[in-house]
């Protein structure tokens, strides 16, 4: 069953993604099981990441939180960004920042370091083992707790939950 | 319900146009990046998103498209980042500090 | 100095004899009556809603076996000017640990994308040619993102040769079951309901074939272009 | 209309690449540049104004099979370019990767990519 | 659709064509190739819109895809040319 | 009428691209540039009324002719820091 887990979560993956894209005809659903058990098959060793997905209520309560304090994360920091791109003076105060973060597994790291590029402001440049190092718009302080406290926290909260 | 999806559209529209013209202005690659590359993902979500409320049959399609471009850009973003650094190309004067290149000088080929 | 006053000659004698290809061209208002007829017989013979793959497959068929061909040739030319000799070059940069995890994760999402395009290419657009570069893709961003990225040349080999047997053993199909003069007519196969995915006969199976075939070719080529190890 | 002349124009500027330049890449760039024009301006002349694409779904019939392709006939552009150059692209892009591959191969034994060390295999 | 809903979309529309001609005056001037990148993925995303709101405007579903094949393929673009550039393609 | 005017503004776009990638000295630059022409003009198949192509072209355009060209360069610049002739 563990080594089963990541095959099967990309299984259920791309068959919900050929759902969306094709929808729910027979014929549609005979060639996305074909399509994606062989995808699956053949991908299993390379999607191990996948198996470090945690199932349980609490976890999945968390991904949907998480998925709201990203968005309103992404929204509140794309205007803090519009604001300084459309201010004449263009106060901005770059540098490259170095936080630290507690997750270990490879998925979680990636959403994490996704997440914090995707929001406008701050950008992973490189990870070393349990540093990121980050390029930041507006550096306010020289502390890496409080760099840390600022940019990283909010999110990993609810990532450790989910991915362990 | 129509008229939501355009003003929704327009906004998603502006934010494109922003992060343009922050590439335009920034004074390096980092800071480009900041705006150009990422304003502009929130830009073409709103975008869609207008276009899946304006005409409600294709929201499927739709949502697949936020869907791989949130998935695919931060990846491309991340990856030019960490080129910009190693192939040498300098912060700009403004920038306060930079702790990649205190821990790893070595890294950096400066040709 | 004569050299560029010849070019400059060479340039404008050439827009000069585009020019009347421009001014003279008037729009058409109406489909000429090939065209009509395609996009006719695309939907009452063939049952299939888009017209491009009828033209492609069935009735300009025997003309995209020969592309396919050509397309073999070329990949194939690529291969032998290029050597392949993996071991000696090692001193790539190492991908950041992001890229390859998403890597990872984004290659069987495009694969079943592709899938999807080329299964689909009666019903929307896409086809066999897209879908097969689409595959591509997903082996070149692994290709890209992890240095030591190994795959059986064989496998390709075997999957290219294989759907280009298919491909021509359908065509014969066709001849066999419905006579003379119906080499690669997909309508030995049932031609179904229409807008269904399992219809127009044998274009879908076709056009899967010609996807992978295009797809592992375009991979061969591209493992080839990489991996031209240092000097003789 | 506007696009036949932007093709035609990007062709003469990739011939006009292919005759200065030096380099053997930026001559292959220069072919790649005329492929893409050929490939505009025969698309450009399929084209009839207000007509759209023909694939023939809802929006164009709500009928099906040979009724479908009745009402279909007076309101899709011509197939036969989009055919015909659906499978140029890709040839293009195969026989691209081949020109380079024999610009690796010249570089190899005469070791420069200027089109002027090349004069002996002229003819 | 309305007059005002029509004329909202052609503002994007316009505001989005003023964003490609933005990215790329900045395409032109980029001291550097990464520049060049940056601008060459702002032009990307903004097309891909473009061909969104092409295929409102044209009322076909199907355009949709050519823009998902863009969505889920153009990143491969600037992952290579930053390989190049920091030495491990 | 709108789409007349996306029609010039993305033809005149991609002119000053091909004629930059002509122009310019660096040869990564000029690849940039085709790429851009190749996003353009897949557009511009979109506006023809043309989807196949335009998917098609998208598919080439965005990765494969671009990686292609960047093998060559590395393969020509690798042998040429290695041998410095």
């Amino acid at each position: 069953m563990r080594k089963l887990k990541p095959g099967i979560i990309l299984f259920i993956i791309l068959f919900v993604l050929w759902i969306i894209l094709a929808g729910t005809d027979r014929d549609e659903l005979i060639i996305a099981g074909v399509s994606s058990l062989v995808i699956s098959l053949l991908f299993a060793s390379k999607a191990k990441a996948l198996g470090n997905i945690h199932l349980s209520p609490k976890a999945i309560c968390c991904a949907f939180m998480y998925l709201f304090v990203f968005l309103r994360e992404l929204v509140k920091s794309t205007i803090d960004v519009a604001g300084r791109v459309l201010s004449p003076r263009l106060p901005i105060n770059p540098g490259i920042v170095k936080v630290h973060t507690r997750l270990k597994s490879p998925l979680g790291r990636l959403i994490l370091a996704n997440s914090i590029t995707l929001t406008p402001g701050t950008m992973t440049v490189e990870t070393q083992g349990e540093y990121f190092y980050i390029h930041w718009i507006d550096i306010q302080t020289d502390d890496i707790e409080t760099t840390t406290k600022a940019i990283v926290s909010i999110f990993e909260e609810y990532l450790e939950v989910i991915f362990g | 319900m129509q008229l939501i999806g355009a003003v929704i559209s327009l906004l998603g529209a502006i934010i494109i146009f922003i992060g343009a013209l922050g590439a335009f202005r920034m004074p390096d690659v980092y800071n480009r990046m900041q705006t150009g590359t990422k304003a502009t993902t929130l830009g073409s979500m709103l975008a869609f998103l207008g276009v899946g409320i304006a005409v409600p049959g294709w929201i499927g399609k739709i949502v697949l498209l936020v869907l791989f471009i949130i998935i695919t850009n931060p990846i491309s973003s991340h990856a030019l980042a960490r080129a910009a650094h190693y192939s040498g190309i300098k912060l700009t004067e403004k920038s306060v500090r930079d702790n990649l290149e205190e821990d790893y000088p070595d890294e950096v080929d400066n040709d | 100095m004569i050299k560029y006053l010849l070019i400059a000659l060479v340039l404008i004698g050439m827009g000069w004899l585009f020019l009347p290809l421009a001014t003279e061209y008037f729009t058409p208002t109406q489909l000429n009556n090939l065209a009509a007829n395609y996009v006719y017989g695309s939907a009452a013979d063939l049952n299939m809603p888009n017209a491009v793959t009828s033209v492609v497959v069935t009735y300009r068929g025997l003309d995209t076996l020969g592309e396919v061909t050509v397309l073999f040739l070329a990949t194939a030319g690529v291969g032998f000017f290029l050597k392949r000799k993996n071991s000696i070059k090692s001193k790539r940069r190492h991908g950041s640990e992001i890229l390859k995890s998403g890597a990872d994760l984004l290659a069987p999402l495009i694969i079943l994308f592709g899938i999807y395009i080329f299964t689909h290419g009666h019903l929307t657009p896409g086809g066999g040619f897209p879908g097969g570069v689409v595959l591509a893709s997903a082996f070149l961003l692994l290709l890209m993102a992890q240095e030591h990225f190994t795959f059986s040349h064989s496998v390709i080999q075997f999957t290219e040769s294989l759907s280009g047997i298919a491909y021509v053993f359908i065509g014969l199909a066709g001849l066999l079951l419905l006579g003379l003069n119906h080499f690669l007519d997909p309508r030995w196969l049932n031609l179904g309901q229409w807008g269904k995915l399992f219809s127009a006969g044998a274009v879908p199976l076709i056009y899967s074939f010609i996807g992978l075939k295009v797809g592992s070719e375009m991979s061969g080529m591209l493992d080839s272009l990489q991996s031209d190890g240092g000097d003789e | 209309m506007i696009i036949l002349i932007h093709g035609l124009m990007l062709i003469i500027i990739g011939i006009w690449a292919m005759l200065t330049r030096k380099n053997l890449i930026r001559i292959i760039i220069g072919f790649a540049i005329v492929d893409t024009g050929i490939n505009l301006v025969l698309v450009a002349i399929g084209y009839i104004k207000g007509k759209t694409a023909p694939i023939i779904n809802d929006a164009v019939s709500t009928a099906q099979g040979a009724a479908a392709g009745m009402q279909a006939v007076d309101k899709v552009v011509d197939p036969v370019p989009s055919a015909l150059v659906l499978t140029a692209i890709v040839i293009g892009l195969a026989v691209t990767a081949l020109m380079l591959a024999y610009a690796i191969r010249m570089h190899k034994t005469g070791r420069s990519l200027n089109i002027d060390d090349f004069e002996e295999q002229k003819w | 659709m309305d007059s005002i809903t029509a004329i909202i979309f052609n503002t994007a529309f316009y505001v989005l064509m003023a964003a490609m001609a933005l990215a790329f005056v900045r395409f032109i001037k980029g001291p550097t190739s990464a520049d060049r990148v940056v601008a060459f993925d702002i032009m990307t995303i903004a097309g891909i819109s473009v061909i969104v709101f092409i295929s409102v405007i044209a009322q076909r579903v199907i355009y949709l895809d050519v823009a998902m094949v863009y969505a889920l393929l153009s990143f491969l673009g600037v992952i290579a040319v930053a390989r190049y550039l920091e030495g491990g393609l | 009428m709108i789409e007349t005017i996306l029609t010039i503004v993305l033809a005149i776009i991609s002119l000053m691209a091909a004629v930059y990638a002509v122009l310019t000295k660096k040869t990564l630059n000029a690849i940039i540039a085709s790429g851009i022409i190749s996003l353009l003009a897949s557009i511009m198949f979109l506006l023809v009324s043309a989807p196949d192509v335009a998917m098609t072209e998208a598919a080439i355009g965005s990765g494969l002719t671009t990686v292609v060209f960047l093998y060559a360069l590395k393969h020509i610049k690798d042998r040429r820091s290695t041998h410095d002739d």
